[in-house]
């Protein structure tokens, strides 16, 4: 096992793609010369060639529907779109193009295209940089949607996105960029299946299932509710939005009998409700209690540091939430 | 017209009576009632999806509008298979999927009509994109109209085409309207080619009635494209003779106007010139004019006759 | 009473607000002289002139975004988007700017903006003209969201969306638009408040709640139900999908015990999602057996009528599924 | 010359001596981790903000981008909450809700500074928009830099406030960069002004270093906006001092280029014209500079002592 640190895993993601299949490319703002603005792409412009590792002008819209049009005739476009927010400026392309396309031309192309972003708040970003918008897209057949949490799953998902042959979007965590974790050597092809949930940590009282940066926050709060309340919380990270991996919360919460899902994007229609009618129709019975979810408030993402730290949930708050059930 | 060899033109009219025949039939199926949804026609416009097409191997691309139809069969498209997709049959293009407004054969290049105004230019970038990465020497023409010369994306498309000197030709169908409005609505200018020095690339204003001309111009921008000097603006001022969709009562339209447009008919000029200048005989215009239409004829009995989807196919191709 | 049919009562909402406020403005593709695709706007352009009706090029992120513009400074935009498929063409003027401006200026402005567009399937329009993508803005603080099905509910709702000081997202049902219904007389001002549902038929047995064209189907099958099988359904129109009025409908879960809901949404992260959360958190007890939903297969629209309609919920599978889980 | 009376004259002066020093300041709290997020500095593009916004009356619009804090100020923006907000203070302009990238004073017409590149510009046609509709005779200013001109939204803005004839003015700062990237990347023309022509507008690129320049230039396209003559399209020509954000490393500045730009300051160029064709005395900017340099630090101090606003207000102003 070699260390990294997740922006460092995307980038040895990228360049382990580009280097094996001379059909991917990167296109964004910032992807080139400059290497991005968390140093995700440095070096690739080098290595590659501005041919394949291209500056764009700001223009979502039109370079996420070119990179559409790209991989309709044979490229394996990768697309940087800066902050998850700008998702905003290329609905259109994703949603009515690369979701659609091959349904709607009966199978007569394949759309291998990724597009990634940098979600999540955290870092004082303000209302406008600080979004979580995966639900939308977990919504529309044809995407799929991967929020990758720790290094290694940077590295799994990310490989596994540029290789499917269906238009992927990884989410990643702006807050995450810095921190560390084990991933598989260099040299090592590792890569993750899209659409499966992984167990974090187990226990038999209470399911909490996390989104993105919230399986940290998740995990924290079960090592003080094991602690302090010798309550013992299975943590699980859903990794994939779409497809979403029911089958592991269910089982789950088969033995749990109790459910609490924490994300850091709204609660109205966003994944945590999903989950929670997916139990609820397959599983009802299994629910000792009522699941409910932890999310900011429906506000947006506030500017002021004391006002986002108490805007989104944190591992005390999920703690609380739960001894105040469980207790 | 020295370029254009008599074989090339007589195919060049071909593809035109081809065109009219088909969205006639289109037109009177869809008055029948047995032609499902909406249907956009390009009668009166074959001349630009045809001037175009000639000038392209089967190997180059096309990116297309709602209107679609036309650039799909000058593109190579069978007429067959075509006919049965508006028909919404299994033996359809899409499998009756998509219907008119995807119409799309992608193994002649053509990529597909769309039905987000606009879509069909950063589309075409795409497709320019991977000929320029490959080095495959292909090159992409994007059909779009004057109205969707308006959206944001149309301005993208023409800045990183010409940012990247792609191979490409942006080729503009100005058909006078935008739906139920007229050009003004949408253009302060009188040319949409006037913006291409916006994109430090060339840009033309052509007749779009003359296939000549069309195949012409496009044969200059082509090569300017293949040749790796980037992108080219093409406009060429036609006219729709139906509606915006199949049922479009066009009141917007002033008095007489699509009668005065139907005397100057593209293929009626085309055929003047064809005596004239190519000395092709009235016989054998009037033979292909004859064998389009059974042609057409046969491709709608074919779309009549072929089977529905079945809705156990309903969720085939959402996913790769 | 009088009878109108859905467009008409569109048409008589909008003259009215435009009569009633000369900040009212309408601004679209095809909104003024020609009347509209749908002849939604006929007449209005002769009545308050082009200042006021005004036809926009086809820029829909411009427009939607101008518009907002105008909100801040004193209009009250009204903005048509023609088919529900292309918001995805305005997001960033509705998410990240219509609805988080106030919030984000410290409240130095309201966006007092309606846009309004016609969704839903139903009449073979194909994958990129048939959608329903109300969840993804039910999802959006700072928005609010209604469904009319009735055209009485139109002329109330739409007239409280034009009123409203916040952005109303309206939207309207392609199928429904030739619909008759009957709605106050000319000259009542009439509104309806956004964020209440109604029951629009009462039963012990199930609650059925649809949202649009499938309040319909509800209420056929609610009625072969009584008849073929003695089964009173309760169904409720959910009619503002934000503000979500669960009130209603936990009070007759209280009663039913059975929920089921159905729209023309795909299922992940749709409004029968956030409602089934919300029923889950809020009464998990009174539940006497699983909810479920009602939706399409996950699958973009197709165009092909007899695909169409076995993808779209009917009264008859929703009779069917009502009666494989409680006959 | 002529239009610019002395007090005009040392009014602006002023105005850029407040944004240096209010950058400045910024630029200093931020680095000692005072300041939260992100912040965009304006730092040697001030002759821009003060020229545009010396042609405006109150009611006037500006609106803006993610470099907001000069167009706030030189509208008429209160230093004292400006600071406080990006202090992320409950006194702020937006109760600490927005920060630097929103920073708005709506009362004198600046309608924001935006996070969403490109935006500013429809936003700007909404308000000129208002002014038409109303026919109050406000006119709107949109500031947007070079990178935002390949941004769909700018395309459709310029064409509808042409279509539209609106009382609007498109300020272009264009400084060099956008992010890490240059002009080259984003424009293949010399000059951004060069696309007016391409919506039938007037464009023209001046020397935004030179704040007289740009006042000038402004107050003709303004009173073309007064006049109902419809919209401009102005291209400054500036440069960033700072990186695109402050901490940024600016690996993408060929070395020398900041050192040779601060050389030409706007404001020591601007001095040296008050004192030789307006007959300033020194020591009159110098009483200038001190007064504005304590009216920042009284901004400061006011920042830093203003209270944190309470996580109970985390909702307000969701909804209206
Ligand atoms: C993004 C988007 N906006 C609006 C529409 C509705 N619409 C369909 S065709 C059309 C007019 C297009 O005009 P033009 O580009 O001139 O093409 P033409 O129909 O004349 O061939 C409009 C507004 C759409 N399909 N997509
Ligand atoms: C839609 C969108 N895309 C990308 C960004 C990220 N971004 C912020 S500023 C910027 C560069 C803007 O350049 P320019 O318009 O020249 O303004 P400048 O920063 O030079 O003042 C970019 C790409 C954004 N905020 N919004
Ligand atoms: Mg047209
Ligand atoms: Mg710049």
């Amino acid at each position: 096992m070699a260390k990294l640190k997740y922006y460092q895993a995307f980038n040895r993601a990228l360049r382990e793609e580009l280097a094996r299949d001379e059909n991917v490319i990167v296109m964004g703002e910032d992807v080139g010369e400059s290497g991005g603005i968390f140093a995700q792409t440095r070096g690739l412009h080098a290595e590659f060639g501005g041919v394949r590792v291209r500056d764009t002008p700001i223009a979502e819209n039109g370079f996420v529907s070119a990179a559409v049009g790209a991989a309709m005739t044979g490229l394996r476009p990768v697309v940087e779109i800066g902050f998850e927010d700008f998702l905003t400026c290329c609905m259109d392309p994703l949603v009515n193009q690369a979701a659609k396309l091959r349904f709607m031309l009966g199978g007569q192309v394949t759309v291998p295209l990724t597009v990634y972003t940098f979600g999540s708040g955290g870092v004082n970003a303000g209302p406008q940089h600080s979004q979580s918008l995966g639900a939308w897209f977990a919504q529309v057949p044809g995407l799929k949607v991967v929020t990758p949490s720790t290094p290694r799953d940077v590295l799994g998902l990310f490989k596994s996105a540029i290789r499917d042959d269906n238009p992927v979007l990884c989410l990643f965590a702006k807050r995450l960029i810095g921190a560390s974790g084990e991933v598989p050597e260099e040299g090592e092809d590792f890569t993750l299946p899209i659409g499966r949930s992984e167990v974090r940590r187990t226990g038999n009282d209470i399911t909490i299932v996390g989104v993105s940066t919230m399986v940290r926050a998740a995990l924290a709060a079960a090592e003080s509710l094991a602690e302090e309340n010798a309550i013992e919380a299975e943590v699980i990270d859903v990794m994939s939005l779409s497809p979403l991996d029911c089958d592991t919360i269910i089982a789950s919460v088969m033995r749990t009998g109790r459910l609490c899902i924490v994300h850091e994007a709204h609660g109205p229609c966003g994944i945590g409700a999903e989950i929670i009618a997916r139990v609820s129709e397959q599983a009802h019975d299994v629910l000792k209690a009522p699941p409910w979810r932890i999310t900011p408030p429906f506000a947006p993402s506030p500017f002021a540091p004391v006002l986002e730290k108490a805007y989104l949930p944190s591992a005390a708050r999920i703690g609380d939430e739960i001894r105040g059930r469980l207790a | 017209m020295s370029k254009l060899t008599q074989q090339a033109a007589l195919g060049m009219h071909r593809a035109m009576c081809r065109i009219r025949y088909f969205e006639e039939a289109a037109a009177a199926k869809y008055k029948e009632g047995e032609l499902p949804g909406f249907i956009h026609l390009s009668i009166g416009q074959e001349a630009c999806a045809v001037g175009v097409c000639a000038t392209l191997t089967p190997e180059d691309y096309i990116t297309s509008t709602h209107r679609g139809h036309g650039h799909c069969l000058a593109k190579g498209g069978d007429a067959k298979r075509m006919m049965a997709e508006l028909f919404a049959k299994e033996a359809g293009y899409s499998q009756g999927r998509g219907g008119s407004m995807h119409i799309a054969d992608v193994a002649v290049g053509m990529l597909g009509a769309n039905g987000i105004v606009g879509q069909s230019m950063p589309l075409g970038v795409g497709a320019a994109l991977t000929a320029q990465v490959k080095g495959s020497g292909a090159v992409a023409v994007a059909f779009f109209g004057e109205g969707a010369s308006g959206a944001g994306v149309a301005h993208e498309a023409m800045n990183m085409a010409s940012l990247w000197r792609l191979p490409l030709v942006f080729f503009c169908e100005a058909n006078r309207y935008a739906e139920l409005t007229p050009y003004e609505t949408h253009v302060p200018l009188a040319n949409v080619a006037d913006r291409a020095p916006a994109y430090d690339m060339p840009g033309v204003t052509i007749d779009g009635g003359d296939v000549v001309a069309v195949f012409e111009t496009m044969e200059e921008a082509v090569a300017r494209a293949r040749a790796g000097h980037g992108p080219s603006l093409i406009e060429a001022k036609t006219y729709r003779w139906h509606g915006h969709y199949e049922g479009d009562p066009q009141k917007y339209k002033p008095e007489g106007e699509t009668e005065k447009e139907k005397a100057r008919d593209p293929i009626m000029r085309f055929e003047a010139l064809l005596r004239e200048s190519f000395g092709v005989a009235a016989a054998g215009l009037e033979a292909a004019h004859a064998e389009e239409k059974s042609a057409i004829e046969a491709a709608v009995a074919f779309a009549e006759q072929a089977v529905d989807p079945t809705p156990d196919g309903l969720t085939a191709n959402v996913y790769a």
